[in-house]
């Protein structure tokens, strides 16, 4: 308690008020976490004294810029435990993460990126699976490969709680399979990937496994190593770094050899008016002026979460998430997305999206948001899951490290009179 | 009142269980349109039919689904809308979308007159992100018109 | 000069020494500009204060945070004199800008964005134009665009001065010819491009024309109605903006048929398993969290610039181009890319690219980064530019509007003395 | 001595004028490899040719153009490779990327008297902008040695 009371200090906004005067009750950090200083003071000092061109400069600051940029590439790199910090490419956010990859996959199936990249060709016959409960993310890039390349798409089912059916795993996944695009952990029920079993499957078929870790790399220890996956996609703006910048994992031999989406100066070894070669990777994906600020944020924001412990943050969540789950699960007229009953036991991130009979979700965000509440309010960015529930929408409250208890406990109790003041009791 | 009081009224909570036009009919009207609108935030959706007969608006029926704020201003608008006049139809529209970015606070003008119940939805005005939802069936039924009367341009020039 | 006094004191950066002690003199503007306090307050008011997910919270903040990104997308859309603030999409730098174009020309020609998108298919028989001055930025996308879609690259000759030649604009532009690439400025040469015979040619033949306005927007007053065109791209960090962001602006009928290129949240109307309709411009460019931050403080550097006067920035600039242009000019052994003799007439940028007889750019670079001037060595990102001037690379001064007369004048005064320290006084 | 001067000391700016064995030579030995490296900042290239005759360098030969830096490395390297065996070869290739990362300080050990003149290039770790321009002809000699060695892998067992 005392390094949470610590800990939130660190972070400025927490110590605002919003409507009414109430303190801020911060439940959206699965739409967007908020920033310590450190990650603010990184930022700013870098603009204030080493703002330079990256990688291009023979200037003093240019090189100051470089080290700084490269210094935060190498923190990210180990936060997520990947071989070399080249593993490491500086993307805008996840959904472009996915999107180089997709799009890298869709260009050597146009011939682009020549020999090298004929391992990534997928055209008619081929297959590329996803899963039922993926965010549009990881769900619409993918839809568009197809559609450039004529492969099939399919998609690994879903139970009535959210969990990838096995035997679907078993199934949707054969001979044909080129790629396997899934979620760590989803952003609505919570549920926290068995990835192993997946991954076995992909590589008995040789195909490609690409992890949308989002949910994950801010919540939860990940070794990309030890997963045996090939990519992995995450935010920098949802795991206590900026926004404007994410961070897409992978081997350094598919890297090297994946062709690039986005074209121009910094990626290039030779140009000529007819042609040009690439560089390796990362550079190779790193087109045009990079976020370098930001990456020095996203680096101090892997120092701030490597320092706290990634294990310390999953605890800390997990009783959290109890704390919701079982809080909601009593509440009359109130349906709880993802796992129920003994939630202890269960993988699920600190997050509980809830259906309110007869009472829309924006109405409940409402209320919520009236006694300094915010959740996030609508599909999450998950159409297809909240389909499959039979839902249109969902109200959301989602933690992270600086979350508190009494805050978790918030939400159920305000939560708990939101029928009443619709008049929907029954 | 707090603004939360100001937002969800009476009137409001009654109108959105009600829901007035909601079930979509075939008018018999010499022009009919139709839209269909998506609230992208939460997926909420509407599809609006006005039945035209010159420049009367003789039906308006609608079907969808979405918060309280989105059914009262849909169900609303049925009762205000049917049998009004073109002209009527696009002031009170007007009226409305002025309601909705004055941030809470009365228009304080004739157009009130206008509004009549209407006026009750001041209090979306403070809510940035409400008044979409508000709009959503004033947009469908402005496509709806325009939709008709393109479709008919012929024969009511 | 009592204003310039004022605007370099907005600047933090600029009152820091480097090597020895040396005050910094930052010649480097044309690759990245600095940026005054006015911009890091509204960066760290932003996140400090407001931070939220935008366009899809119903919470205070997400509210607040909404209306900070598109109040800033209204501002840059005034400092370019869009007719909309939906025809400013943000991207992460002017690279992917271009890219976002000729991306979505190649996905509408692969049969994505569907009958709407039926304009922008190119394929074989169709030229597409850029010219011999371009940035890697605005080459490599329509090269990529020829070798997905079997177009054809043709472009612009210049003459030896770095002039797009009239004769070459009016024969390579023909029938054939789908789009129109050019530059509003080169970065090497410092050449303001007459834009108007260019888009006058593109319009007889029903080209689309994009404009890379990295080096104007920054510079000089641009107005996109005005000028006829139909897409320009350019970045935030080379107009006193964060890095991390740029912008393109499109006509608002154009940029709402064409296909994205970046699949995810934030940009689709309704999405099943199957398939996916997509928002109007801008959303359906901005796929998952956006760099709103970035965007705010690009709002605030938008504001900055429009209150300080493009006019006075261009003709504080104009001044420095002469005082460089002309003191190199002096310099025995000193080759001046670019236009030379009366540069008091030419329109040129606020930058000298310059070739020293017999020491190479990276030592002529680190000569003057002893003495504290920061300037850029290499290709610039535009090999074929200096190719056609048989160098290989080049030593690069440019500035901006806090760039002071002296600092033009140290730049050329340190600049005659590199010679004699390498030994190669002829 | 300032930063500058000890980066461009004399015996530096002598050997890239003097450009030890530039100049492609066909070499007449066993097996030969050859190397293209790029320095992406400036668009430098150089090619670099060894001739190996067992674990013998016979001939080190280059052709390129780059800054002073980049060409009195490569002239000093052809100078002190062409006739070294590939044992002391990889340590002084060792000893010369310690060099480069020690930021300017001497390495202060025996790893000096491998590196003969090249201990001159100290003042180079001070800018690490620079550090590419020294090291490119070293990534070459490493790279054609390479391929030399893999081209004969049958005949030099
Ligand atoms: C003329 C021109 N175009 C395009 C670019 C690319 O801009 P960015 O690196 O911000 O994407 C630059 C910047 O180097 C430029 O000078
Ligand atoms: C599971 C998951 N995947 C992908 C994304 C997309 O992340 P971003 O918006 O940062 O691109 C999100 C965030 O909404 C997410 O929760």
């Amino acid at each position: 308690m005392d390094t949470l009371t610590g800990v939130r200090a660190d972070f400025p906004i927490l110590a605002r008020t919003v409507r009414n005067g109430k303190p801020l009750v911060y439940l959206d950090s699965a739409a967007t976490s908020q920033r310590p200083h450190q990650v603010l003071d990184a930022v700013a000092e870098f603009e204030r004294a080493h703002n330079g061109a990256v990688q291009r400069g023979a200037h003093l600051i240019a090189e100051e810029a470089t080290e700084a940029f490269e210094g935060a590439r190498a923190s990210v790199a180990r936060l997520v435990n990947a071989s070399a910090p080249q593993e490491i490419v500086w993307t805008g956010n996840a959904t472009q993460s996915i999107n180089l990859v997709a799009g890298g996959i869709a260009n050597a199936s146009a011939g682009i990126g020549g020999a090298e990249a004929e391992r990534f060709r997928v055209g008619p016959g081929d297959t590329i699976v996803v899963t039922e409960t993926e965010h549009h993310a990881n769900l619409v890039p993918w839809q568009q490969l197809c559609v450039r390349t004529g492969a099939t798409l399919k998609w690994i089912e879903v139970d009535d709680e959210g969990r990838m059916r096995p035997d679907s795993i078993a199934s949707v996944i054969d001979e044909t399979t080129k790629v396997v695009a899934f979620t760590a952990a989803s952003n609505v029920t919570g549920i926290v990937t068995d990835v192993a079993p997946i991954v076995a499957k992909a590589r008995e078929v040789g195909a490609l496994t690409v992890l949308d870790a989002c949910q994950a790399v801010p919540h939860l220890p990940v070794d990309v190593q030890a997963l045996g996956i090939d990519f992995a996609a995450f935010s920098g703006h949802k795991m206590l770094g900026p926004t404007g910048i994410g961070a897409l994992w992978g081997r350094g031999t598919l890297l090297d050899a994946l062709p690039p989406v986005v074209f121009g100066g910094g990626s290039v070894k030779t140009v000529t008016m007819e042609t040009t070669t690439w560089l390796d990777a990362p550079h190779r994906f790193e087109s045009g002026s990079q976020p370098v600020a930001q990456a020095v944020g996203l680096g101090a924001a892997a120092e701030y979460l490597m320092a706290f412990g990634m294990e310390n943050v999953a605890r800390h969540e997990a009783r959290l998430a109890q704390i919701m789950r079982e809080g909601v699960a009593q509440l009359p007229g109130i349906r709880l997305l993802g796992p129920v009953g003994d939630v202890a036991k269960a993988d699920v991130l600190g997050l509980a999206a809830v259906v309110v009979d007869g009472v829309h979700a924006h109405d409940v965000g409402q209320i919520l948001d009236d006694a300094g509440i915010a959740v996030r309010v609508g599909h999450h960015c998950n159409q297809p899951l909240h389909r499959r529930f039979g839902v249109v929408s969902s109200t959301r409250a989602s933690a992270h490290l600086y979350t508190t208890e009494d805050e978790a406990r918030a939400f159920v109790d305000v939560l708990g009179t939101v029928r009443t003041f619709f008049g929907v009791n029954s | 009142m707090s603004d939360l009081e100001q937002m969800y009224q009476q009137v409001i909570l009654d109108y959105a269980k009600t829901r007035r036009g909601s079930g979509l009919v075939t008018p018999e009207a010499p022009s009919v349109g139709e839209s269909h609108q998506v609230n992208t935030t939460c997926g909420d959706e509407i599809t609006l039919r006005v039945g035209l007969d010159g420049d009367l608006i003789t039906s308006v029926s609608w079907e969808g689904q979405g918060c309280s704020i989105s059914q009262a201003s849909a169900s609303m608008l049925a009762e205000m809308m049917d049998g009004a006049n073109l002209r009527t139809a696009d002031e009170t529209m007007e009226a409305f979308m002025a309601l909705m970015h004055h941030k809470g606070v009365p228009l304080g003008d004739e157009r009130e007159d206008l509004l009549e119940d209407a006026t009750a939805f001041v209090g979306v005005g403070k809510y940035p992100a409400r008044i979409k939802c508000a709009l959503i069936s004033w947009i469908a039924l402005r496509d709806a018109i325009a939709r008709a009367t393109v479709g008919t341009e012929g024969s009511t020039p």
